[in-house]
This record gives C-alpha cells, structure tokens and sequence, in this order.
C-alpha cells in the first residue's frame, strides 16, 4: 500500500473570540495558508476534501452546504465527517491508500466563541433518558475524575501540575490563547466546580482554524521539502452509555492506540516515540491518555509528571505546544491542533520550543463530552 | 433473501397512541443560541443594506459578480479585486407560490419566494420574496425592483428589503 | 494501480415509518443485525463500522453518531460517521467502500439511521436551521420553497408539464406496493397528484415523499473475505461524489452539475463509457417526482430534459428497459434521508442477486446505480454496483 | 486590489440566532420515544416502582437501564429480569453549578449507582447524606416519587439515599 505525508500546514488563530473574520472567512484563510505551504493550488491540484464539523456546535444543520467555497473544493469531491479532526487526517489517508486520491486537504475550525450556551450543547448531546436531570452535562469530567483518582492512585495535586506545565509551555507559543505562569496552588485554590475537578482543571475554549495537505508518497516527494510521513492510525469508539463504560481507564485510547502502533509497527511506543501531544480537555485526561496509550504502566502517569519527564526539556515530553490547556480548547479542532505541533515539531519549525533530534511523534484525540471515542495518528519525518 | 423476510423490524407509532397516553416519552428543549461573527464580506454587505443599497464583490480572474457580497472567489479560489454595487432592480429566475411555511403550517396568505437575478451582476441571483401581485401573474423573466423598508426601520439585514414588486419599465 | 475489490455481502432494512416507537440506536440495531444474519456474520466478523445518518437537528441529539454508535455496533470498533447532508446515505456506501479499499480492514458494517419524527414542531422545521444564517434563514426561508424553484426552473426550460412530472410520483409509490417496508405505497393516478392540496406551487403534496423514521444496513468485505461467505458478491464498481457552491444565486438550477461531475468519477472509475446502454438498473434519488427525472440526466441516463421522454415511453418501468427506482424509492418507500440513500443501495444488491421478491426486475440485471442529492441543491453521490 | 479586512473594532458585528427563523416563532424541540425497552423499563417504574433489566444469555450479562440488544455480542434480548433497587455508589461527584452555570449554595451530589451482578446502573443524585460522607461503595436505595405522580421518566426517582 502506498506511504502517505502531510505536505502543508495553515493555521489561523488560536484566540479567545475572532470577531473580525466569519467562520467562512476563517476557513479561507487557514486554507490559503496550507495551499502556499505545500505549494499547491487547490482548484488544480488538490482531489478531494475532508471538513470535520458538528451541527449544533456550529449553528447550522447540514453544515457542508457551508464548507466547500471556503476550502476552493467547489465541484469537487468534499464531505464532511461531523467527528473530531483527527478522524478528518484518517479518512486522507484511506482515501489516498485505495490509489483513488493522490492530494486530499483536511479542514476543522472553531468558533466556539459563536455558542452561547455551551453547557446546553453538551447536554443536548447526552441520551435523553437523562435529560431531565437537568444536571450541568459537565458531571460527567467529575465522576470520571473521581474514579480515576481512586482507582490508579493519582492525586488531584498531580492532576494541577498538568495545568501548571501546559499553561507554561504556552508561553514559547504565540498562537496559544491561555499561557500563564501559575503554581500548583492556583490550581487547587480555583473554584471546585465537579468535585474533584476545579475550574483550572477545565481546558477554556479558544477559536481558530487548521487546514492540512496529505498526499501520496510520489506527490509528496515532489512537492515537499519536509514531508512528514503518516506511520500509523488509529481510532475507537467504546459504549457511548454512561452506565456501561468503564469509568477509571480510557479504553477508547487503548484501542486506537494498540491499532497505530500495529499499522506503525512500533513495539515499545515509550521508546520509538520521541514525543506526543495527547488530549487534555481535562487536567486528568492527559495523565489517563498517556496511560492508556502505554506511554506508562496504569498509576504511573502522575509520578510522569511529578518527576518533570512530560515537561518540555524532560525525557517524553507531552503537550510542549500548550495543549488544550495552555492554547484553548477548539472544539473539533482541537486534535488537529495537536497534529499541527507533531508536523512543526518534525519539521524543525517549532520556534523556541523546538525539541532536539524528534523524529516520531503521536498526537491522540477525545471527542469531547459526554462522547467515550477518539483517535490517533503516528507521525514521522523519516 | 428479500423475500425470506417475513417480518421486517419496526414498531410504528400513531398520533393517538400519544393523545392517548399509550406511549412515554421525553420532551427536551435545546436551548441553543448564537451569535455568529458576520465578517468582512457580509458585514459590509449588512451596512450597505441599511444605507439601501445592495454591494456585491467582482473577481477580476474570472470576470464573475459575487452576490452577496464576499471577499473571496470560491471558484478561482483567491481574494476578490473590488466592491461594486448593484441596482436594486432586477428579473426573477424562478419563484414559488408557498402556501405553507417553514414549519408545514398552512398559511393565510400565499408568499411568493423568488430568485431574483440583480441586475448589474450578470444573472447573479439572491433569494427573496415577490409582493404587491396577484401570484398567478409571477412569471420566470418578470422584471421586478425591491421595497425597501423606511430608513428609520432598517437594520442592516436582508429583511431591510420588505418585498420586491413588479418593475413598469419606463 | 489495481485497487483493492470490495463487494457487498449483505443487507437488512427496518420499516420505513411516520414516527416509531424504536429509539434511533434500536431502530440502527434492527437494521445492523439483520444485515449481519443475511450473509452468516457476527459482530466478531466486523472489523470497523460506518455511519451515515442526516442532520442532528432531526434526531434532535448533538453528536448523534456518538449516541447511535452502540446500537450500530461500533462497540470498542473503529467508528465514524461520514455527513453530505441528504447525499449522507449513498455516500455512507462510499465509504465504507474506501475504508476497506484502504487495505486497513477486511469487512466493514456501514449503517444508516434517521428518526426525524424526533424533530417537532415538524421535522421539516430542521431545515431552516440550514440555510445561511444571515442572509437565507430570516426570510423564513422553507425547504419547499427550494424545490419549487427547481422544479419551476427545470419545467420552464424544457418545457415539461405538471402533469408529466406526475406520473413519477404514480409509478414510484406503485413500485412501493411490493416492498415490505414501504411507508406510502399506493395505487394512485396523474390526477390525485394534481389534486393534492398545494404546498409551494408547482409543488403538491403528492409530488413530495414523506418524513420518515427508520434504518438500513449493509455488510462490505474485501474480495478474499466476500468469496468465502457468499456465491453471489455484489461488488462495488464506481463511487462518486460532489459538491458544488452554497450560492444558489450563482448557478442554474435546471440542471444538476454536481450530480454529473459525481457520477463521471463514479463511471471512469466502473470503466463505464455509455451509461444509458452499460447500466441497467438506477435508483435516482426522488424526494420529490420530478427530481428523479433531474437526477436521472444528472447521471447521464439521458440528454438533458430528455428524462420525461423516457418515463412516458415507459422505459423506466420495473419492466422497462431500464427501471428507475424499482424499489418504490423515497416517494413510496419513504424519505428516512440517510436510510433511504442506503436503502437505494440496498435495493441494488437486492435486485443484482435476484432477490428483490416481487419487485424484481426481469431480465437478470447485472449493473446499477444508486444516487443522492443532498444540501442546497449541491450535493451528488453516486455508487455503481455490479455482479 | 485585494479586499481589505475589518480594521475598526465597531465594523464588527454577531448575529443572533437560535432554533427558529425570527423572534417570536416556536423554537425547534426534541420529542424522544423511550424506545422498545425503555418503554418497559419506565412502565414497570410508573407502575410498579421496580427496576427491570434485560439478560444476554451469551455474555452472561443483565443490562440496566434494559436494552433489546447486547452491544457487546449484538443478539436480541427478550429475558427480562427483576433488578433490587439498592445498589451502590460506583463513582461520584459534587456539582457546584447548574446547567445555566449559576453557583449553587449546597452542591447536588451525582452519582452512578451500580448493582450487584448488573451491567451497567443508573445516574442519578444522591440525597439525605452531606457531600463529605459520600464514598466509593456506599450502599444506597432509590427513593420513588408517589405512584400518583410517576411520569414514566428519570424523575420518576427523586433520588437514591444511603441505607
């Protein structure tokens, strides 16, 4: 089957609220962007398209009416995948390993500043058996927590230094909305919102947009200097039932996890991966993504980053672009976000945070509340 | 092994069974609002309503008309070169006589929804309602011209055009 | 480059209803169980699933997929949903196609679910939630007014009659007769069409297909896999799909460009140079009577306003030369939107292994071709299937 | 000339909107059936103040709230079975906001109540016991509404309580 490489990479954003541009507009230039950078014009050279967005999260139902004069994929094949960005890079990439699509772009943005009533989203997303409860849908990240903790031993201490450490990375990140330097303290002093988890433990939403460039190995040997070769997928949806899910261990990042590093053919993931950006909606999602990804045994991802090896210049760094945490949370975005750190990292594009000698990099998505899925993608610049 | 089948799956439900309390269920409002960033294009194209004039944006590459107004060409895929404005007259490219709105109700009076192609575009069309005309004289190539709403009223929205009426050419 | 063969090696449908009593998830489960007991699997066989499935607004749960995705059977699965608004169900057929194509998975459960009675006042009322906020939806812009002014459009330039287009509505809800899931089959004439109450001039009630709850199924399997579970693969020829502008003022609606442009990628794909003479089968997408006649030349079945030539010489006829929508299509069968571009699909394999009961078409078809519209008058999906 | 872009914070503009066209027009809603097992799992609260499950004979599992299909083997479901409604606190937390994002004085505790021998359990607050005194493993009971006015939903439990 055939290698396949992101060639281009366009962003705009990552801020707080976007008043200036339209979502349309956003869209057109994240994409003007990544065209120029991989040195292609869409109208010609591009197959086809790949949008990843959701109805209510936008405001409009049937949303790709809306989406291909913004990509230049008008009469062209384009569609949308209402998922999480990471599924958009997955879906490229199949496409182009059938020998259909040589060139495939992938867009996702966020305007989340647009919804007004975001906790009402989430709850009309929950099954409605239990809406009338009326709960804020944000329990959910409580009880998970909660378990968690228990069950792997990890401390809400821990859980804040997370927060401390991807709010500092943001700092060397000028696209990142919500750097700061702050203390463990501020973490734990914030407001408890869903018992154990605390205002600074919730990752805040930011808009922006992200386009990438995938093509097939011959195009991309043409057409780029750098491409960065896309080793393995993966992706997973455990039960989406609150009642049946397990509730300590993300088994949806297992799975996808187990999945890429089988298609990648990585054995020991903690070794052959240099580096990973791993979704941390929440302060403790990052610690239980790791392990579920076996970047460490199970309980063992609190001591990770007590020990400082997650931080940027420690032996597996997590997160170094700010994550979620530290730029924003940007809806179904956000897992491109992470895929935009991989590529710049691989790159030697990362500016002040550039890590040293990275060759292998992971960046892993959660769907976001209440959804129990996400993917995975391994990147390579060899 | 279509015709093995002998019974297909499926429970159908009619309106009694509710009037008639037989079946439970939950009602849930969603509670979603917005407020969507306008934009360059649009935004200028609102403020232009409101002064009651209708803008639109050319692509110099492909000599094309973008009607509402926005700052790119979908088609060549690259920054339109200037705003131009349009007259607010123009001849429908098609049109319905509604009888129900968007929600399936009957309504009273009939609403005739056109295309209306503005002139000075190209055949460029926007969509909006025909009035003061008796429906069944409508006809596809019918002139028309729009009726704005009093200044004072207007807003900066497509709804600052009340209506479009027939246009007697001088 | 050879691709990798895919067929179809099973089906399974539920009723097509007004409002059921199955949540989404069962009703997905009805369909994904009864596709999967066809060709002898079980969800151990299934290596990754797909699902297709219309707006949220009419199930009325954001991120439906993730709600419906137990009951499709995703359970600790590869799973995700592909969305092109009304073209969603056939494109669903797309990509389960590429998902084993790909080479990554061997056999793959694509599901399509749409409970659109969920959506109340009326499910039409999601459409407003549609169109462009901020210069369509504040007219109070109706789905009906979009399908008036096409088929107004497309009447007044080739200069077809009401009365013509009518006789889609008569033959399809006919077809229906015979399909056991059939919501509005019905033996009706040209002139009950025409004295159907008027919604949106020139459309009428009869013109226009049904809200519908339901679900329907299909199991893919590469061509190693397919041999061994069935004699009779119906293998996946050409996909196909396309999306054109959402400014509807720009272009002419008589003619459905993105409908041709996913179709030649669909034909150069199948190798199939002359569509009219190579295809046998079509089951057009009809969520009103005049739009399988437009589809049709969209697809290039015929010239451009040749369609109703065809209906009325009876060439479209489950016994004519080349049926159109022998199923009953969404006018009889009912417009469950992501189901009902499935279930054409369905209706295809069925037809293509002589199973289709009483609705088969003599002659032992060997190809077909399964469409959907969808969007603003923007999308096209297009499959070609053969044995 | 390229187009320019907006340079004054007051050519800015958010356009309102929600689910429906214009001010004053009914919103969109939802109307969801309980579903061919909810039904009866609901009815028999209703009436009975009971909670029934469904059994996969193959997974050996009883599913709570009842489902008409395994989602981890896929068969049909048709044995129905009796579930006590005392269970235990599985995982739970302390909400100090509502949905409309209010603080709340004394926060709700939600919890999801497991039951011994079942697959799956039921969300739902807890009552009569303080936020401190909640733990992992606390038996507790469902506490139902009057049969009078059972609805036939969620609420139909007011809520579960510590024995």
């Amino acid at each position: 089957m055939r290698r396949v490489a992101i060639i281009g990479v366009g962003y705009v954003g990552f801020r707080s609220i976007s008043p200036d541009l339209s979502f349309k507009e956003l869209m057109f230039e994240a994409a003007v962007r990544a065209y120029e950078d991989a040195g292609v014009c869409p109208r010609r050279d591009i197959d086809a398209f790949v949008t990843c967005e959701e109805d209510f999260a936008e405001g409009r139902s049937i949303y790709n009416i809306h989406t291909p004069d913004n990509l230049g994929a008008v009469l062209k094949p384009i569609h949308t995948l209402p998922a999480e960005g990471i599924y958009g890079i997955i879906d490229a990439y199949m496409l182009i390993r059938t020998g259909l699509m040589d060139t495939v772009a992938v867009e996702s943005h966020s305007k989340a500043s647009n919804m007004l009533t975001p906790n009402y989203l989430i709850a009309h997303a929950m099954d409605p058996i239990n809406r009338p409860l009326r709960f804020n849908p944000y329990f959910i990240a409580g009880m998970e927590m909660n378990r968690y903790l228990s069950e792997s031993g990890t401390t809400k201490e821990q859980c804040a230094l997370v927060t401390v450490k991807n709010k500092a990375n943001a700092l060397l990140n000028s696209s990142a909305a919500y750097a700061d330097r702050i203390s463990i303290e501020d973490v734990l002093n914030s407001e408890m919102m869903f018992y154990p988890l605390s205002r600074l433990d919730i990752s805040p939403p930011a808009d922006g947009g992200i386009v990438f460039v995938v093509a097939c190995e011959e195009k991309a040997k043409v057409l780029s200097k750098k491409p960065i070769w896309i080793r393995g997928v993966g992706w997973c949806s455990d039960t989406p039932n609150l009642e049946t899910r397990e509730w300590g261990e993300a088994i949806y990042a297992r799975l996808a996890g187990e999945m890429a590093y089988r298609i990648a053919g990585i054995k020991d993931p903690r070794k052959e991966i240099d580096f990973a950006e791993v979704d941390d909606t929440f302060s403790y999602k990052e610690l239980q993504h790791l392990e579920a990804l076996k970047l460490c045994r199970r309980g063992e991802a609190g001591f990770m980053v007590e020990s400082g090896a997650t931080q940027r210049d420690g032996e597996f760094p997590v997160n170094v672009s700010g994550g979620s945490l530290g730029v924003g949370r940007l809806e179904e975005a956000t897992g491109l976000q992470k895929v935009l750190e991989v590529v710049l990292q691989l790159r030697g594009e990362a500016g002040k945070r550039q890590l040293p000698n990275v060759k292998v990099g992971l960046a892993q998505s959660w769907r976001g509340l209440p959804a129990n899925s996400g993917a995975v993608v391994i990147l390579s610049n060899e | 092994m279509s015709e093995k089948i002998k019974v297909w799956p499926g429970t159908p439900l009619t309106d009694e069974d509710f009037a008639e309390k037989r079946i439970l269920y939950t009602v849930w409002e969603p509670n979603l609002k917005y407020a969507w960033d306008t934009g360059i294009g649009y935004g200028r194209y609102f403020a232009e309503l409101k002064k009651g004039k209708i803008i639109g944006t050319r692509c110099n590459k492909c000599r094309r008309v973008l009607l509402p107004a926005r700052v790119f060409c979908e088609w060549c895929f690259r920054t339109v070169d200037e705003w131009v404005y349009l007259k607010d007259t123009g001849t429908v490219n098609t049109f319905s006589i509604a009888y129900t709105d968007w929600k399936a109700d009957r309504i009273k009076e009939p609403q005739i929804p056109a295309l209306i192609e503005i002139d000075g575009s190209d055949g460029v069309a926007i969509m909006h309602l025909i009035g003061e005309v008796d429906p069944q004289k409508v006809k596809i190539g019918m002139r028309v011209k729009a009726v704005w709403k009093p200044e004072e009223e207007r807003e900066g929205a497509i709804t600052d055009i009340k209506y479009w009426k027939p246009l007697e050419e001088e | 480059m050879g691709m990798r063969r895919v067929a179809i090696v099973g089906a399974g449908m539920t009723k097509f209803m007004r409002r059921a009593q199955e949540t989404g998830k069962e009703l997905a489960w009805e369909a994904a169980k009864m596709a999967l007991d066809s060709c002898g699997l079980t969800l151990k066989d299934v290596d990754c699933v797909v699902m297709g499935t219309a707006p949220d607004a009419f199930d009325m749960i954001h991120m439906k997929a993730e709600y419906l995705s137990d009951g499709a059977g995703a359970w600790r699965k590869p799973y995700v949903r592909g969305f092109l608004g009304g073209g969603t169900g056939v494109f669903t057929a797309c990509h389960a196609w590429y998902h084993i194509a790909s080479g990554l998975f061997d056999v793959c459960l694509a599901v399509a679910e749409e409970k659109m009675s969920s959506c109340m006042p009326h499910p039409q009322g999601a459409f407003f939630t549609c169109w462009d906020q901020f210069t369509e939806s504040p007219l109070g812009t109706s789905l009906l007014w979009f399908f008036a002014w096409e088929m107004n459009r497309y009447m007044t330039i080739h200069g077809i009659s009401e009365r013509d287009i009518a006789l889609v509505s008569v033959k399809n809800k006919k077809n229906a007769l015979d399909h056991p899931c059939a919501q509005v089959a019905a033996d009706i004439t040209v002139d009950d069409v025409m004295n159907s109450e008027v919604m949106a001039w020139p459309v009428k009630r009869l013109d226009v297909s049904p809200t519908s709850d339901g679900a329907v199924a299909l199991v893919y399997a590469a061509e190693e896999v397919a041999k061994r579970i069935t004699d009779k693969p119906v293998w996946v020829e050409g996909v196909g799909w396309c999306l054109d502008t959402m400014y509807i003022g720009q272009r002419d609606l008589y003619y459905p460009k993105y409908v041709e442009y996913a179709a030649r990628m669909a034909y150069r794909m199948a190798g199939i140079k002359e569509p009219d003479k190579e295809i046998d089968i079509a089951e057009p997408y009809d969520p009103f009577d005049y739009k399988e006649l437009h589809n049709a030349e969209g697809l290039l079945l015929c010239g451009k306003g040749e369609a109703i030539k065809l209906l009325l010489d009876g060439v479209t006829q489950r016994t004519g030369r080349q049926p159109w929508c022998p199923s009953g299509g969404a006018l009889g069968v009912g417009n469950a939107i992501a189901a009902t571009g499935l279930m054409k699909v369905a209706e295809i394999f069925w037809q293509l292994r002589g199973e289709a009961g009483k609705r088969q078409v003599p002659g032992k078809p060997r190809r077909g071709v399964a469409q959907a519209w969808g969007d603003e008058m923007q999308v096209g999906t297009v499959i070609v299937l053969g044995t | 000339m390229p187009v320019e872009k907006i340079t004054q914070v007051s050519q800015t503009k958010p356009w309102l909107g929600g689910l429906a066209p214009r001010a004053g027009e009914p919103l969109l809603y939802g109307l969801y059936t309980h579903g061919i097992a909810g039904e009866r799992f609901f009815r028999e609260i209703k009436d009975n103040g009971k909670f029934v499950g469904t059994r996969c004979p193959k997974c050996n599992l009883i599913y709570l709230p009842p489902r008409i299909y395994c989602e981890r083997c896929f068969n049909g479901l048709e044995e129905w079975v009796e579930i006590p409604n005392r269970g235990i606190v599985y995982t739970f937390t302390a909400a100090y906001v509502d949905l409309d994002d209010n603080r709340l004085e004394k926060p709700v505790i939600i919890a999801l109540i497991r039951f011994d021998g079942i697959h799956g359990g039921l969300i739902h607050k807890l009552g009569e016991v303080e936020p401190g005194k909640v733990n992992f493993g606390m038996k507790v009971e469902a506490v139902f509404k009057e049969k009078e006015k059972r609805e036939g939903n969620i609420l139909d439990i007011e809520y579960f309580r510590p024995i």
